[in-house]
């Protein structure tokens, strides 16, 4: 009998359920084995009956064998649908960072809700200035939050997306009942750059000009960008990037420094105090990185990492 | 004939200096009977209350 | 009755663990607060450790090495200063007073001075107050955890 | 008796919507609404981000198309800091972001509407997703998915990351293109056209046959459009250009996108955390009653086929001529968005093989360095939901001071709301509320692919 | 063997036969377990030697309570029992029963290949001499005497009084050289070299004791000749210590309260009385006649001051007496520098001759084979110490038994009086086995101090010697909350809460061993150079000497005769020749070290020479760079011909220059360039350089007249003879201090004329003199700040390479495996070159005699399963141990590889890692986290 899976995007931009479709060919040859019983962005099934005339309290999730969540907790209504989710899937899996480590839309916690009302309806040039919007719409959590800090999750799936190859590996272990075999180092561990050291460097710049590469040979003959002055959050992101066998994580296929779209390399780490601590400890006086907040915890400021400036200061 | 060596050494006197042959002799490899005429090692040493430059405890 | 910090200090064996051993033999008393974790080094500490202490409920947090230039290797407590601007930092970004984490230096010999710097860091926690991490708020300390 | 009918959440759109219909005693449909459940609040929390990180940012505004956020920003900072693109820079970017509305048509045709059109609106919800046209149609399912699989692979070989790209660069582009991957996507897009040909061939046959007149009613309204257009000879542009409003009645006025705030205002209501953009320039103000709008204006694939003059691509300008030959311009029908979403999946094609055809793409100089300074810049490029603003202000340390930015689907949120009106008058009649109606409901919001 | 005399002493050297008497303790060493209950009980007071006789002692006694071996012994001139067979108290006391009046003499005869003689020194006794009234007057004691009184085990607990009547003591002296350089009175001639430092020492610690204490030195000249000595005066007079300096001859006792009257003439030449509360006598150092007796059976000759015969060239060799070797204060007045640096010397010529038998009577430690315990679940055995009363009277160590036994993963508690004594380490032994423990918690003192003693326990139980943690609930809990015992109690729970979760994460880690490089690298071509190399070149180990310049010899050429007179240049040639000719030498002239790295046994040298670099392997290096003489830039030097260096003089001397050979009058001027602010130390040999160049200037013709113009004499130890044949010979000495130095005239090219105050006539003297002589300072040469820097080695404010400690390693470095002699020292005569570089000699053969070296356990390892090769440790280890390798197997993929040799362990790399991907062994994140956590708890 399929396995009945279920899918749902909280505070989410898609991007986690394009991922999915992403899987391809893949797709195709699981679906006879998969039984996708609830995913708003493919299907049509409804919270509240087919019909919309269901209570509004009893949200309705069907059974599931497999919970996939992506996007963090922003407001009431997410929470409500996290928790059936919860309630109705055997195995629930936190898909996407904004899901283990509230991702992107987390770095509002770095402000109070009252700020973002003010800007967004009052404050923008091109607005009639009107009050916020309460009426039947979900009111805001006081910041957002994961998946793991309101319920349990049992699988995470971090990635801003997730590598198709990873959540093809999540859904074939459950599949076959195993533990999934997802990456747990960080990103250099896949990353073909040519590394030996970080002592010489004196400060750590913008990226404001390309790195030094030379475009015709391959990205193992470049040499790391944190090791050119980039600053480049490699070595305390977690891996997944490159895929299965991916030839180098995605950003560094570009050419470009990682922004720790992963999240931390161990589930509680802190990315901003591991990088602000590998670079203190080479040498580099962490004052002259701008916006360390935003830049280093932008991916994880979820976990009460990102908080308002203390209006005090 | 080159007459037998006796790969051991006495030290007379269980003093500083005395102490301080015995250790290097062990370490160096030779068996050490280290004589004292009182009922224990130290030497004059021991009386001394602290010692110049540090102050630290003689013992 | 009054509140009583809780204070836990990574000293380094060679030069401040030593300097609270001799303020022992000298029997020099100061605030029962402390807490002391031995360490190879001050450059040992990982501000990791520092934050997992503020988030299990220390009021105060200090880290004691060598004075530079006397470090047994070479340069840790360079590091360990290099690695203040991090907590700083982190401290600041968890809204925790940056007076509840010190980074001082005293030698082997120099037992006043270790006795003078935990009282100081002692009375000064103490006028912070509890640390407001302190597990009696179960949701915050699994927050920061 | 009266009551209020819930369709949550809207089912096959990217976003969180709830549409609440209101039945008076008899019935007859009172009200409707189109709520917007989120809003993630982008504008405040990058105020403080150093200005070149912002385009690897608003990406994430949109998962499905995340190249168009990626674009904007990208070309907001530039204006911010002086940066020059150097030519293979430009070239390169719009490759990028024309390839990316290539996957992304197929996806919406395919994956989000095709269902109700190949199932029927009146299917059984259970088969009426991408999943059950699989099973009915197995190699049309196949090869749609392969076809957008290829698109997404091109773009993730050379560009690194198709979802949520880092490619682009203020300043130019991260990486020249070297004559091999030339080749590569140069094949690949011969492929991309022909099978853009196939949906039209296709479409024409199964869908738009059948659109008889209430399916060219279905959510009908009488709107302006909104639409970028090459300034030198007004034809349709997805990359750069100046912003056209057209009013209904075919008149237009064309602005420099930089001047979007004197064109457009928002207005707020306190049912949906989404702003309604409106034609502020007409000074009609702004209403959405069904019989006399006013201000209100239509952006997306119809939106930019209206205020276009002509397409620069042979077999996209026939496919434009008929489809105006046979509705006039402006065409005000919703449900020919699928239509003229599949006439730009055509121009898309040919327009990338335009691109790659000029070899001075693999030029190695993609980049100029820039340098962080207090500035404004407006961005805009046309995202498939529709025209795309972003404005920001940058400090002196080169940070985001302020920003704001209008996106694709905002364009549309008044006008979504009246279609859905339109829609739910036409469907629930005498209180009878079936499925098949409230998909038809649904089915009007999807034209807009939000 | 301790109560144990030396009999009679046949055969030669390499194969002495030495028979020996043991007098009987009568106390059985194996039961005694020192508990001090026989003292109490016996009944039989007598004056406690140890105290200087100022504190009481039983019949039945231990020398002093820290005494090794810790046995009790009785005395059998005083014990009743063994008198007149009466009493026997002692035998019910003892709970051993470890007494046993039958005991016996036992005679042993034993062969060995050499004998080292340190019977060690005897204070001078002035007691009897009329002029001290040492024994008259209740307030004159020794220095010996005021060392006991100042100890806090000392018969006054450390507290300063008038042994008359026990009243403060507000006013002090002390009288320099009783019993030294005074013929008549005590019929010693030399000078003891240690009593000027002492009684600076002593008046230090008097003054630290009463801070307002006002203390006046009687002296005749200050020597304090050593390193770092002058400060040490220098620090004396700032903190307000008076020297005088008059040598007081009489005492009498004071008018009123039984303080003592004394009169000295100031310098202005006034006679002064005074009165003191206490007066102490600095007594000199003699050989004791047990010590005489000794050399009598070895047949070592004594000189006329007592001392043993030595020469120049070999300090530590008993003259004519070949394997008899002498040092410390038996073979001349040493302080303790002096006499460990001859011990190790002693050692080094003892085992030259025995090279070939190295190793054979010695046997390596064995321990039980290590019970794998990996696999076990932790069993935590928790102990207690209650050290007497240290923690106990503080600390309630049964509520913190109890707590210890309900925490997680303790299997067994037990609280121990002194869980370092030997017996309990036994228990202890027994208790891991018997519980089978696999992790040991001590909550005791500092691990600083016994940590290694523990790990020795657990290895000899079987356990590996890393799975123990200690609680300092001592220095760090009840020493220091003494007025808090509740809060001690809780500290204490708290630190062996914090112990016991670090000891279960602790993991066996294997001990590390590697290779002693089997050769030595001596820098510096010198006296000192030379010797230590042809030294362990004859223990038989491959040497690479490295020379500045194209000659061997360094400012040994320049000199002419040691100061007994012994000329120079024929042993420096000797030593040369059988340098260069030796097989296992290479010498590098003409090069430099340019480089370095490694550690002890592991070194690797660069040496830059004329055909450029080679490089070098060496398990030891021995760094005796030397020194230069100072080239002043006062008195006239350069400008006019009539003034010299002291080497300069020399050379003219010997070659018969006219200016000397024709010359009436000559004046020699000492610390020209010492003891001065810029260089505030004594360069030692210039004292005695000048009275023996002024002797010889004399004997050549007596008409000449000859001055020495010196701020202190320091012909210290039994260099004083010479001082003495040069006042006989007529040479005149005319003291100078710092702020009116001689002022010269130099107009006429044929003469100098020196102007300096007179303190005997009180007036200006002017001295029209055909030759100058300057002694000037020994500086060290600009090669130790390079050769510091290669080696990480410390150089002290002087700029004089910097001993590990002083008194106990005077020629090792804080690093091990380097070692330190001659002038880069210190500035020091001829035969205490060759004595240190002896001693350098032995304590590298220390290290070469083993082949593996062990390295302590705490390094740092990669986790493979979590490093991912990000290279952000590799340029924070200071000590570039960590580099990235590629895994074999798996090309392009690299991971960080620890070279455990170079790693220290001091945890940076562990504390930069952001993914937990290296740790250090017993220090990992996991175990601090827990102890945090523990803590917190």
């Amino acid at each position: 009998m399929a396995l009945r899976v279920a899918e749902e995007g909280l505070s989410s931009c898609s991007g986690c359920e394009v991922a999915i479709l992403n899987l391809g060919e893949r797709l195709l040859a699981l679906a006879p084995q998969l039984d996708f019983v609830h995913m708003p962005l493919l299907m049509d099934h409804k919270y509240f009956g087919q019909l919309g005339d269901g209570d509004l309290k009893r949200l309705e999730i069907p059974q599931a064998e497999l919970g996939l969540v992506s996007g963090g907790v922003r407001n009431q209504e997410h929470l409500e649908v996290l928790q059936a989710m919860r309630a109705n899937c055997g195995t629930l899996v936190a898909l996407g960072t904004c899901a283990t480590h509230g991702g992107i839309p987390a770095l509002i916690n770095g402000l109070a809700n009252a700020e973002l009302m003010e800007r967004y309806y009052r404050g923008c040039e091109t607005n009639d200035p009107a009050p916020d919007p309460t009426e039947t719409v979900p009111p805001f959590l006081e910041r957002v939050y994961a998946l793991d800090e309101k319920v349990k999750v049992d699988i995470y799936l971090p990635g801003c997306p997730p590598h198709p190859d990873h959540i093809a590996e999540a859904v074939l272990a459950f599949l076959e009942g195993r533990e999934p075999a997802l990456p747990h180092k960080s990103v250099c561990d896949a990353c073909p750059t040519v590394r030996q050291g970080k002592g010489q460097l004196k400060s750590v710049r913008r990226f404001l000009q390309n790195a030094q590469y030379d475009p015709a040979k391959p990205i193992a003959d470049m040499r790391c960008l944190l090791e050119q002055g980039l600053l480049c959050m490699g070595p305390v992101t977690r891996a997944g990037c490159s895929g299965a066998d991916g030839e180098a994580p995605r950003c560094l296929k570009a050419r470009v420094p990682c922004r720790g779209c992963y999240g931390p390399v161990r589930q509680n780490g802190n990315q901003m105090l591991d990088m602000l601590n590998a670079l203190a400890s080479n040498g580099i006086d962490i004052k002259t990185l701008p916006d360390r907040a935003g830049g280093l915890l932008r991916f994880s400021g979820a976990h009460g990492r990102l908080r308002p400036r203390p209006a005090a200061k | 004939m080159s007459q037998e060596m006796i790969g051991a050494v006495m030290v007379v006197g269980g003093g500083i200096a005395g102490m301080q042959a015995a250790l290097d002799l062990a370490d160096g490899g030779y068996y050490v009977y280290l004589v004292e005429r009182s009922g224990a090692i130290g030497g004059a040493m021991a009386q001394l209350d602290k010692t110049f430059p540090t102050n630290d405890c003689s013992m | 009755m009054a509140f009583e910090p809780k204070i836990l200090a990574f000293s380094c064996n060679w030069c401040s663990y030593a300097a609270a051993d001799l303020a022992g033999a000298s029997r020099m008393q100061y605030p029962a607060n402390l807490r002391i974790v031995r360490v190879m080094c001050s450059g040992m500490v990982h501000p990791n450790l520092v934050m997992e202490a503020f988030s299990k409920g220390a009021d105060g947090v200090m880290v004691l090495g060598c004075h530079p230039g006397e470090c047994h290797y070479l340069d840790g407590n360079i590091k360990a200063q290099a690695r203040l601007a991090v907590v700083e930092e982190m401290l600041d970004a968890y809204g925790l007073e940056p007076e509840r984490f010190r980074l001082a230096w005293c030698s082997s010999a120099e037992a006043e001075r270790f006795v003078e710097v935990v009282t100081e860091m002692t009375e000064a926690v103490r006028g912070l107050g509890p640390n407001p991490f302190r597990p009696t708020r179960p949701e915050d300390a699994q927050e920061v955890a | 008796m009266a009551k209020t009918i819930n369709i949550q959440p809207v089912t096959r759109i990217e976003g969180h919507a709830r549409i609440s219909i209101q039945l008076d005693d008899q019935g007859r449909v009172a009200d409707s609404k189109l709520h917007i459940m989120a809003m993630r609040g982008f504008e405040k929390f990058i105020e403080g981000r150093p200005a070149e990180e912002v385009p690897r940012i608003v990406s994430r505004i949109c998962g499905i198309c995340p190249w168009m956020h990626h674009t904007a920003a990208n070309k907001a900072v530039d204006q911010c800091f002086g940066a020059q693109v150097p030519p293979a820079g430009r070239k390169l970017r719009e490759l990028m972001q024309v390839m990316a509305h290539i996957s992304d048509k197929i996806l919406h045709f395919f994956f989000l509407a095709a269902p109700d059109f190949v199932m029927g609106a009146g299917a059984d919800y259970k088969i009426r997703n991408v999943l059950g046209l699989a099973q009915a149609a197995p190699e049309l399912a196949a090869q749609v998915v392969k076809m957008r699989q290829a698109g997404q692979m091109m773009l993730e070989r050379f560009a690194g990351k198709v979802i949520h790209p880092v490619a682009m660069v203020p300043g130019g582009f991260a990486k020249p293109m070297s004559q091999k991957e030339r080749d590569e996507l140069l094949a690949g897009a011969g492929e991309q056209l022909e099978f853009a040909k196939f949906c039209m061939k296709y479409a024409k046959e199964n869908v738009f046959a059948k659109l008889d007149q209430d399916a060219l009613s279905l959510g009908r309204i009488t709107t302006g459009f909104l639409g970028l257009v090459d300034p030198a000879d007004g034809s349709l542009n997805l990359f750069d250009g100046a912003l056209r409003l057209m009013k209904p009645d075919g008149s237009y006025l064309d602005f420099n996108c930089r001047q979007y705030a004197d064109f457009l205002g928002e207005r707020v209501e306190t049912w949906s955390y989404g702003k309604f953009p409106y034609a502020r320039v007409w000074g009609e103000g702004f209403s959405m009653d069904l019989e006399a709008p006013k201000g209100i204006y239509r952006s997306n694939t119809l939106a930019r086929l209206n205020v276009c003059d002509r397409i620069n691509t042979p077999l996209a300008q026939a496919e434009l001529e008929e489809f105006r030959r046979r509705f006039g311009r402006p065409a005000q029908s919703t449900t020919l968005y699928h239509w003229a979403r599949l006439i730009e999946l055509v121009y898309a094609c040919e327009r990338v093989l335009e691109i790659l055809e000029d070899e001075t793409i693999t030029d190695p100089l993609v980049r100029n360095p820039v340098e962080p300074r207090a500035g404004r810049g407006v961005g805009c490029v046309e995202a498939p939901r529709g025209s795309l603003i972003h404005d920001y202000v940058t400090g002196d340390d080169g940070c985001i001071a302020s920003a704001n930015m209008i996106v694709g689907t905002t364009h549309n949120l008044a006008p979504m709301n009246m279609s859905v009106r339109r829609a739910a008058l036409d469907a629930i009649k005498g209180g009878q509320v079936s499925e098949e109606a409230l998909n038809q409901v649904e089915m009007a919001v999807r034209c807009y692919d939000p | 063997m301790t109560l144990t005399e030396v009999r009679e002493v046949s055969g030669q050297a390499g194969d002495f036969t030495v028979r020996l008497l043991e007098h009987p303790r009568y106390v059985d060493m194996d039961k005694c377990i020192a508990c001090g209950e026989c003292a109490r009980k016996c009944p039989k007071k007598v004056d406690d030697e140890y105290n200087q006789g100022l504190g009481k002692r039983k019949a039945i006694y231990v020398k002093y309570p820290q005494a090794v071996p810790l046995k009790y012994q009785i005395d059998p001139e005083n014990c009743i029992y063994l008198k007149n067979r009466k009493c026997g108290a002692c035998v019910q006391a003892c709970p051993a029963g470890a007494i046993d009046f039958n005991q016996k003499p036992r005679e042993k005869t034993v062969r060995v290949g050499s004998m080292i003689l340190t019977p060690g020194l005897k204070p001078f006794d002035p007691a009897g001499i009329r002029t001290w009234g040492y024994d008259v007057f209740p307030n004159v004691i020794t220095s010996l005497e005021l060392e006991r009184y100042l100890s806090v085990s000392g018969p006054t607990e450390g507290r300063l009084a008038r042994p008359s009547d026990g009243r403060p003591v507000k006013r002090m002296a002390f009288l320099q050289c009783v019993g030294s350089r005074d013929l008549n009175k005590a019929g010693h001639g030399y000078c003891s070299g240690v009593c000027c430092m002492y009684a600076l020492k002593e008046a230090m610690i008097a003054k630290d004791h009463e801070p307002d204490l006002d203390v006046s030195i009687f002296f005749v000249d200050m020597r304090t000749h050593g390193k770092d000595f002058e400060r040490y005066y220098n620090r004396a007079k700032e903190a307000g210590v008076k020297f005088r300096r008059c040598r007081v001859h009489s005492l009498e006792p004071a008018e009123q309260n039984g303080g003592v009257y004394l009169r000295y003439i100031t310098d202005r030449g006034k006679q002064v009385g005074a009165e003191y509360d206490l007066v102490v006598l600095s007594v000199g150092l003699e050989t004791p006649p047990s010590a005489a007796e000794l050399a009598g059976r070895c047949k070592v000759g004594l000189n006329q001051n007592l001392f043993a015969e030595r020469g120049g060239f070999q300090p530590v060799q008993a003259k004519g007496r070949p394997g008899m070797f002498v040092s410390g204060a038996f073979a001349g007045p040493h302080d303790i520098p002096q006499s460990v640096t001859e011990a190790s010397a002693a050692a080094a010529a003892a085992s030259l001759p025995l090279a070939r038998v190295r190793h054979s009577l010695t046997r390596e430690k064995r321990f039980p084979p290590e019970r794998d315990v990996r696999g076990e679940e932790p069993r935590v055995g928790v102990f207690v110490c209650h050290c007497g009363n240290n923690i106990a009277g503080v600390i309630d160590v049964e509520e913190l038994a109890a707590y210890a036994a309900k925490l997680p993963k303790v299997a067994h508690v037990e609280r121990n009086l002194f869980t370092c004594s030997q017996d309990t380490q036994e228990l202890l032994k027994k208790t891991i086995q018997e519980q089978s423990l696999n992790r040991i918690v001590v909550a005791a003192c500092t691990p600083r101090t016994h940590e290694p003693l523990f790990k020795e326990t657990l290895k000899a139980s079987g356990l590996n010697e890393n799975l123990l943690d200690m609680a300092n609930i001592r220095n760090q809990g009840s020493w220091v909350h003494q007025a808090e015992p509740e809060k001690a109690t809780e500290k204490a729970k708290d630190l062996v809460r914090m112990s016991v979760a670090k000891v279960a994460l602790l993991t066996p880690a294997p001990p590390l061993t590697v290779e002693v490089k089997q050769s030595a690298l001596v820098v510096g071509g010198g006296l000192a150079g030379l010797v230590s190399a042809h030294g362990l070149a004859e223990m038989g180990y491959p040497v690479h000497l490295v020379e500045l310049t194209s000659r061997l010899g360094g400012s040994a050429l320049h000199l002419y005769q040691t100061w007994r007179g012994e000329p120079v240049e024929g042993k420096l040639d000797s030593i040369i020749r059988k340098v260069t000719s030796h097989p296992l030498i290479t010498v590098h002239l003409n090069s430099k070290v340019s480089g370095a790295e490694g550690f002890v046994g592991n070194f690797l040298s660069t040496i830059q020479g004329p055909q450029g670099e080679t490089q070098v392997e060496h398990g030891v290096g021995i760094m005796a760079v030397g020194g230069r003489a100072h080239k002043p830039g006062e008195y006239g030097y350069g400008e006019h011909r009539r003034v010299f260096t002291a080497l300069e003089f020399d050379k003219l001397h010997t070659l018969g220059d006219s200016r000397v050979r024709g010359g009436k009058t000559f004046v020699f001027i000492q610390c020209v360039g010492s003891r001065e602010p810029e260089r505030p130390y004594c360069s030692r040999v210039c004292c005695t350089h000048s009275v023996q160049a002024a002797i010889e200037l004399k004997e050549q013709d007596p008409t000449r007249k000859v001055f020495i113009l010196y701020r202190d004499i320091r012909t210290y130890g039994q260099r004083e003879e010479v001082y003495r044949r040069a006042r006989e010979a007529g040479v005149v000495f005319i003291n100078y201090d710092m702020h009116e130095k001689p002022r010269l005239r130099l107009d006429n090219p044929d003469m100098v004329e020196v102007l300096v105050w007179d303190h005997v006539l009180h007036e200006p003297f002017r001295i029209p003199t055909d030759v100058l002589i300057l002694a000037t300072a020994i500086v060290p040469n600009d090669l130790n700040k390079e050769l510091a820097r290669i080696y990480k080695l410390p150089v002290d404010a002087d700029g004089f390479l910097q001993e590990a400690h002083a008194k106990l390693r005077p020629v090792d470095f804080a690093t091990d495996g380097l070692f330190l002699a001659g002038l880069a020292h210190y500035p020091k005569p001829v035969e205490e070159t060759v004595t240190q570089a002896q001693a350098a000699m032995a304590r590298a053969a220390t290290v070469l005699a083993k082949t593996r070296i062990d390295l302590d356990s705490i390094k740092a390892r990669v986790i493979e399963e979590r490093c991912d090769g990000c290279a952000l440790c590799v340029d924070v280890c200071p000590y570039h141990a960590i580099t990235l390798e590629e895994v074999q197997g798996e090309p392009g993929r690299k991971l960080v590889r620890i070279e455990a040799a170079k790693c220290k362990g001091c945890g940076c790399c562990q504390a930069t890692c952001p993914k937990l991907g290296v740790e250090v062994a017993g220090f990992t994140y996991e175990q601090l986290a827990s102890q945090v956590a523990a803590a917190l708890a």
